[in-house]
């Protein structure tokens, strides 16, 4: 019990100095690499203007995927130490996880447009980045289904854990199957591509990821509260305040 | 500075997704704001009725 | 005999015994949880009867106790089964077109064919007349005859015609 | 434990006669999905031959994960797998023979049909093999999938939508590589050996993960 309230105040402390952090970094490395994406980076030799929106795409992608193992990471947790803190961490990095995906699905079938000619294609990554969003929503679908908290943890982790399965698979994809998508997804040591796309790209990158810690921490700040509200209008609407403490004690003597 | 923001033909395409990317962002930033306020201010009112 | 107002967790605390919810919190279990009652709990069979009878609706009385009766592979006799419980009239009708009380001592019949040592029950008396009550009580006591123990769970405070027998059996669950 | 196998497999055959049919509403449902998309087709009977192999291969897969809606719940919701456990019998036996049961009853009658289902959408007969063998192979994926998913939501009310959403992203593969195995029109491409890898792979993960939501729903 003790370890069980220990950590949630442990975690706020500390998320007192990291969610500033992370949230000055989103602002100071996404902005930036927006300005430098549509107003300084030279246009591609091949594919013109168009390129610039390589630059909300990819760390869109990078981030649903980043957000997905760190779902699924988190689930492990929780579910074989059953730390309520990590099944909150699950619980609200699955809306934003599936936000960045759909953000992800949507720039890329907008690029693919003038680039291939299509919205979209039933490629390998195309494909499996979509069964990501519906993973996401799944385990959104789950969560919301069943009421007990506790059996709801579980089985949602489970089902997070299970479909970690496509997470190789759309990492893997464009070197599996021959697709429409460059392999080495967009070549970040810079040999390829300008130095200052390659650069602009990364930062952009590093800033969806600081965007996704601070949006993780705090939801799961507002979880935490409105978990200690609940419990604790609960406890005061209860008739008898003692009955709390006698499930743990009492009842083992009866 | 029109000639700044004009990208040619397929303007259209990259303003659309810079939009979209900034609105589906800014939404989850302002809910969770939003939230984080809400949750605070109702935990404080639910102590504040205890303390006594 | 276990005790209790409502939810006062005496249906979770039948169901950690039963080794169904491995812990809640961790500490109710422990209390529970020294070494000797796990391994007996876990190597040896339970006769469990639950809120949920594990009875299929579509099947007959007599069905049901043999489909168990092959699980438990005690080869029990079914008939003296449902004769002890007093369903020999009713037991080639399916479960669904029984009364809830006829259903209650079909369950009962169940965990006779068990043939466990521990039983853990959880509300027997449910859905049943004071008829009912009294069938309890007789086979528990057979129950306890043939060195049997039982761990029931009941909220009927108010009721106490059946108390006189339970609490004998109270010694047994709870040494 | 053979025994026991054997004793849940014939308990859910013999439900399944008691239970007014419901082990072929996923048949039926299979039939009526090919009879619409015949007529969402159209009469161009070259077009419909060329995709019947494909349309086949997705009415199976939505209609085992349909007939699979109610394969734990009703034991969870009854008791039945309460006492199971409580006896100390083991539940992954009991989940392969679920699982056994299930594609007797259920599944064997759709893939009995989908021969004639493929040949009413106007496929070439002489694809109908290799689409029988496809799915063969590939069936145990869906139905693994699907009984995976079935466990996850087990007591959860109507919960048919919820077990195709769960397992709807990940029926994507098998489906993928049966319709290709299928195109590729031997028995030995390399789809076909994809698809044979991913009913195996989902034949060691399935019941697992089964077992562990069924040991959490039992709480």
């Amino acid at each position: 019990m003790l370890s069980y309230f220990a950590n949630p105040v442990r975690f706020k402390t500390l998320s007192k100095w990291v969610a500033p952090i992370l949230g000055i970094g989103a602002a100071v490395l996404i902005i930036p690499s927006w300005i430098m994406a549509l107003f300084i980076v030279p246009a591609d030799y091949q594919q013109g203007d168009t390129f610039r929106i390589m630059y909300v795409h990819v760390p869109a992608v990078f981030a649903a995927s980043g957000a997905y193992a760190f779902l699924a990471i988190a689930s492990f947790f929780s579910f074989v130490w059953r730390h309520p803190l990590a099944d909150t961490a699950a619980r609200v990095a699955a809306p934003i996880g599936a936000a960045f995906t759909f953000l992800g699905l949507f720039t890329g079938a907008l690029w693919g447009k003038p680039m291939w000619g299509a919205y979209w294609v039933w490629d390998a990554r195309l494909t499996s980045t979509l069964v990501m969003l519906f993973l996401f929503l799944g385990y959104m679908a789950i969560r919301a289904a069943i009421r007990d908290e506790n059996i709801s943890a579980r089985i949602g982790a489970i089902a997070a854990m299970a479909g970690a399965i496509n997470l190789p698979i759309v990492k893997y994809s464009v070197e599996w199957w021959s697709s429409l998508h460059q392999s080495a997804s967009i070549n970040l040591s810079g040999s390829e591509i300008d130095n200052s796309m390659s650069t602009t790209l990364f930062v952009g990158i590093i800033g969806y990821f600081c965007l996704f810690g601070w949006l993780v921490i705090n939801n799961m700040l507002s979880e935490l509260d409105t978990r200690r509200t609940r419990a604790l209008v609960i406890r005061s609407s209860d008739q008898r305040p003692s009955t709390a403490s006698k499930q743990s004690t009492g009842n083992p003597d009866a | 500075m029109p000639e700044l923001l004009d990208f040619g033909k397929n303007s259209i395409f990259i303003w659309t997704c810079y939009g979209v990317t900034i609105v589906v962002l800014g939404a989850m930033i302002i809910t969770s704001l939003r939230k984080k306020k809400l949750a605070k201010k109702a935990l404080a009112i639910v102590l504040e009725e205890q303390k006594p | 005999m276990v005790r209790g107002a409502n939810g006062s967790g005496k249906t979770s605390l039948l169901r950690i015994l039963a080794g169904l919810t491995s812990s809640y919190s961790g500490k109710l279990q422990h209390k529970f949880g020294d070494s000797k009652w796990n391994t007996g709990v876990s190597s040896g069979s339970i006769g469990w009867l639950g809120h949920k009878l594990g009875l299929k609706q579509d099947l007959s009385a007599i069905e049901n106790l043999a489909i168990w009766n092959e699980t438990y592979k005690q080869h029990g006799d079914i008939s003296t089964a449902l004769q002890k419980v007093e369903l020999r009239n009713t037991q080639q009708r399916p479960v669904y077109t029984m009364s809830a009380g006829q259903k209650q001592r079909l369950a009962l019949a169940r965990l006779l064919l068990s043939n466990s040592q521990l039983w853990i029950m959880d509300e027997p008396g449910a859905n049943l007349d004071s008829a009912g009550n009294k069938l309890i009580e007789t086979l528990l006591q057979q129950h306890s005859e043939h060195g049997g123990i039982a761990i029931i769970a009941s909220h009927d405070q108010i009721n106490p015609d059946a108390p006189t027998s339970y609490i004998k059996l109270e010694q047994v669950a709870t040494a | 434990m053979i025994s026991q196998l054997k004793l849940i497999v014939f308990r859910d055959l013999l439900l399944a006669t008691r239970s007014g049919g419901s082990w072929a509403q996923g048949s039926i449902f299979f039939i009526l999905f090919i009879m619409l998309a015949a007529f969402a087709l159209g009469p161009d009977q070259a077009e419909r031959g060329f995709i019947a192999p494909a349309l086949v291969w997705l009415a199976v897969t939505f209609a085992s994960q349909l007939s699979l809606g109610q394969l734990f719940s009703e034991d969870l919701n009854d008791g039945s797998l309460e006492c199971w456990v409580t006896d100390n019998r083991s539940l992954f036996v009991y989940v392969i023979g679920k699982l056994f049961s299930h594609w007797i009853s259920n599944f064997a009658p759709i893939l009995l049909l989908s021969p004639f289902a493929a040949i009413m959408l106007g496929a070439d007969t002489s694809s109908v093999p290799i689409l029988m063998i496809s799915l063969l192979v590939g069936g145990p994926a869906i139905v693994l999938i699907g009984a995976m998913a079935s466990a996850l939501t087990a007591n959860l009310r109507g919960a048919g939508l919820l077990i195709v959403l769960i397992s709807g992203p990940l029926l994507a593969s098998p489906l993928i590589f049966g319709v290709g195995a299928v195109q590729a029109g031997v028995i030995n491409s390399v789809a076909m050996k994809l698809l044979g890898a991913i009913s195996l792979f989902s034949l060691v993960l399935s019941p697992v993960i089964s077992r562990l939501a069924l040991k959490i729903h039992l709480e």
